[in-house]
């Protein structure tokens, strides 16, 4: 069964019509294809106009879609079962959040490595709603490294509400966990792309999020803080999530707009929750154009070229 | 005892020339209510005679106890904060910038100074808590870069005194990114083999903690410091108990490796100038 | 029942080629207790057809499930142990050496091979634990140096089946040392971008655990060897209560971060030629 | 009060004949200044006897000697007062076992590293007898690429027992640890000194043993493995570790024989217990002249030397 938010309302009771109608069909014997055209043309129409309006609230809302691929999927996916996860940061603990290892991706050796939501409530907890400590990004770290070794891309695919704030975590420096990786991730002789596949909070996004070119999945959201803590923080109060959501400029236009990104990748009509082959194949194609484009530099000129583009980010004025 | 009050509040917030405050005003000490006079505190490097507290003051403050002779050229001193995404929350983002910079007399939460340290230069960076909480927006992520700009210039070391608690959410993205950018920099003062020492005072949290107040050749503290990347509360409440004693302090931090050593304020030039000069690169 | 005993210390310690078992012995699974023919028991890669318990086996009957067609030439073959220190426990050393050779038909705990695993170069070093307990001498540092530099000159990965209980002390220094010799050659083949595949089985102790084995770009092992650097028995003795469920298996390494898959054997060719071909250096 | 070893027997008497001596005549007012001439005239004969006949056995319990300098007192003494301690592994804690910070060497920077050992009862807990765990290894780790970043030499003291064999040391990986300060410390740019001062006992010693010059004080032993472990499983008996010692080779002189150390540190008479200014002044020489040598090769020339001399230990037959 396919999860609708609220929203989609319309778009649940167009599909259900038509449901319903074909399954009529079936018992009556009666010819319905017309109608049944007509409602998919409604469909896509409503479809369309929906995505067209979306506010950013309702773009938060979608990046936590159940039904929305996950991080594995798509690797999985796109490399046609030539993908190995490995594991471990080799010094603490295999961190279930954080995955990573090499895939071919039409033969070529990519270092895939993404925060990992779990699909069903066991899973959840196992992946730790995707909250990585710091073994997961230091697991991350030196997965990096050895794509580095080698000179192989390295693609990094966020979805997180956030680095865990546990006690643990604390114990075994979090902050230091994402302070290295953004240092050592400006400076991998190798072409980085990092992927906003859903939730990109914070700290605990950035830390896997330094990359030749950042890109956003349309239906994603990436800041320095979720729009529900914002508004409890800010406002004192739950209820300006939608406010907070705005303020924010957290969507893939207004990050792009800001040159907080690099760039956006289209989602399937009715967003990648919709037509999961479709959303994998379009990050596939894009993958590989942009590391094509990539290694068009020397690596030492991305590294160069990408530690230019993050010191060129902030708005300030000279008084 | 509303004038205790007012004190204490004028040392934290206000307090940038020492020399500012009436004598025969009191401070007295948060930890073992000790009472001494706001001279004889200001003496003692804000320090309380009795127990030792460290009061949280202000980065002039710790200019005049770092750069020799109070001495030291302000860079970057004339940066101040635009609205990027023109933000409100119960306030306008550039009401608040304005209205804080009246109040503090400050221009945002990072003050860069150079100078000599022990008759060697260095650039030292501080914030300013009393700056909407030592929050890092693109002011300080800017500030800090033509910091280690200065440093590579100089070919000196680059020292960096935090006390944030955290990013600036009114500026969203852009605070996120300081992160990167301060990062980045600070890959580039490495490529130099310039030094670069972290110094974290009371608070240092989020964002600055997971950016550039780790990734010091040496990290070192002031006693009792709260270090951390979430705050205890979140902590707890992701926990749901309460915190072990002493859980984020700088002792702490520094039983589980993210410290070189914690100094005393009245050993930290001389200890930070040593330090230095061990990390100075032999060509 | 004595024939089970037999068969199986055949099978660890003496069952090099496996046509020269006897047709109609059995095999008797210390796990399980299932029984199977030992023809059986080889076809199915010395896993037990029931539990899948992975029996220890010698290196050549790895190199048989590794090189393509079971093809391949060793790489110094001929060393053989000196006793540069005269030792003498309860027994000269030199005679030990010179009884092992003969009784075990091996001439040192490790053997090195190089052939084609699916198509592709590779040098394969692997550990005998019938020789002096897959011990750790000069031998064991020479060939593996050898077989680096065999990858280096054909340009081919470098793969190492550990299976050891550490040092050999009766080389004493000279054992020690060729932890810090392999550990240097492995430096070597890092140089030149060469894959190096470390592959753990039962057991993997010692000195060997403290130097090559953890080294692997990738480090994989078998399901439920024994890995760890101290032996179960003395971390006992250490903490002086029992130790843990599962301490120390392939699983617990795994969970704590030093290990990048658990593999099982009859996967083990194709799923270490992907890594291989993953890892291929893009000039 | 100074403690001696059992076969310090003689050297006891000799020195509690002179305090006598010198006591009574502070008494009596008695001149004894002849006869205690006299006695320390035999003191000497009789420690250079004791010290040039001495077994291996006892060269493993001098080594051992209560009374020894440890190797803070060296650091802080050869530094005179600008050593500063620094602590940490930057993932999970500080080892107390294991030491380590800059330290001005008449004026030039050095980075020292060592285990450390308590010298009461106290302290030998707080040190963990000088046994590190994992985490000390990284620490030392860590202060290494620390003093290769700024070009500094690095000279570690080596005096442990061995690696701590507990459950969290297991945990946290002391094998891949000790075999990581292998590989990197082949490579450290910069002139790298191992001394033993005391006991160099197997991969805990050679941990942080790494190094261009690796040379052992008079006194000291290292192998692979302690005497009484090596008794309790080759003769499956505690009863043979003066045997063990004899047969492991394990002396200055025979690792010196062997060429698998580089050179051996002169004690003082009696040895380094007996006069730890002259032990502390001599070790300052050593260390300072070794720099200066070593300074005459280009950081990538001490690479190549180095992994080329440990890649030519091993005896073995070319059958
Ligand atoms: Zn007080
Ligand atoms: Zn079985």
């Amino acid at each position: 069964m396919r999860n609708y938010l609220d929203f989609e309302a319309p778009i649940k009771e167009l599909n259900e019509q038509i449901q319903k109608l074909k399954d009529s069909a079936v018992k009556t014997g009666v010819n319905v294809e017309n109608a049944v055209q007509e409602l998919e043309k409604a469909l896509i129409a409503k479809t369309e106009d929906l995505y067209k309006n979306m506010d950013p609230w309702q773009r938060v809302q979608l990046s936590r879609h159940p039904d929305r691929p996950y991080a594995l999927e798509y690797i999985e996916a796109m490399t046609e079962g030539t993908w190995i996860e490995l594991h471990g940061d080799r010094t603490v603990k295999d961190d279930k959040a954080m995955i990573g290892g090499f895939g071919l991706l039409n033969g070529e050796s990519v270092m895939f490595i993404g925060q990992q939501k779990g699909a069903n409530t066991k899973m959840r907890q196992y992946r730790n709603f995707g909250m990585a400590n710091p073994e997961g990004y230091r697991k991350a770290l030196r997965l990096m490294r050895l794509a580095e070794k080698f000179n192989k891309p390295i693609v990094t695919l966020i979805d997180t509400p956030g680095a865990f704030p546990g006690l643990e975590a604390e114990e075994r420096g979090q902050g230091e966990a994402i302070a290295r990786n953004l240092f050592e991730m400006m400076r991998l002789k190798v072409p980085v792309i990092c992927i906003i596949i859903g939730e990109g909070a914070s700290g605990g996004a950035l830390g896997i999020g330094i990359g030749d070119r950042v890109l956003m999945m349309e239906n994603t959201w990436y800041s320095v803080i979720s729009p529900e803590s914002c508004s409890s923080i800010l406002w004192r109060s739950w209820d300006y999530k939608v406010t907070a959501a705005s303020a924010l400029k957290l969507t893939a236009e207004d990050m792009k707009w800001n040159g907080l990104i690099d760039g956006i990748i289209r989602e399937p009509l009715g967003g990648a929750h919709a037509n999961h082959e479709q959303a994998i194949s379009i990050l596939k194609d894009v993958i590989q154009s942009t590391i094509a484009d990539l290694r068009k530099n020397s690596n030492d000129e991305l590294v160069k070229q990408r530690i230019e583009k993050f010191c060129a980010m902030g708005k300030y004025v000279e008084a | 005892m509303s004038w205790f009050k007012r004190m204490k509040k004028g040392i934290t917030t206000q307090n940038q020339e020492k020399k500012e405050i009436p004598e025969g005003l009191w401070y007295q000490c948060p930890e073992c209510k000790h009472v001494m006079t706001s001279d004889q505190h200001a003496e003692n490097d804000w320090l309380c005679e009795k127990c030792d507290y460290h009061e949280k003051i202000t980065s002039l403050n710790y200019f005049s106890i770092l750069f020799d002779e109070n001495q030291f050229s302000e860079v970057a001193a004339h940066l101040i904060s635009g609205d990027p995404l023109e933000f409100t929350d119960t306030k306008a983002y550039k009401d608040r910038i304005k209205t804080t910079i009246n109040k503090s007399g400050l221009k945002d939460a990072l003050r860069v100074g150079f100078g000599n340290i022990e008759g060697e230069k260095a650039v030292v960076a501080c914030m300013d808590f009393g700056f909407i909480g030592g929050s890092m927006g693109s002011v300080v992520g800017e500030k800090f870069a033509r910091g280690v700009d200065k440093a590579i210039e100089e070919n000196c070391p680059f020292i960096c005194i935090s006390k944030s608690g955290g990013a600036r959410m009114m500026e969203a993205g852009f605070s996120l990114m300081q992160m990167a950018k301060t990062s980045a920099k600070l890959t580039q003062l490495a490529d130099h083999q310039l030094p670069y020492v972290s110094f974290l005072t009371d608070p240092t949290t989020g964002g600055v903690t997971a950016s550039f107040a780790m990734l010091g050749d040496i990290n070192i503290a002031e006693p009792k410091a709260l270090i951390g990347f979430a705050g205890p509360r979140v902590v707890k409440e992701t926990i749901g108990k309460d915190l072990p004693e002493g859980f984020q302090s700088s002792e702490f931090v520094l039983e589980h490796g993210f410290l070189d050593y914690i100094v005393n304020r009245k050993e930290l030039k001389q200890k930070l100038a040593l330090s230095l000069k061990q990390m100075k690169a032999k060509s």
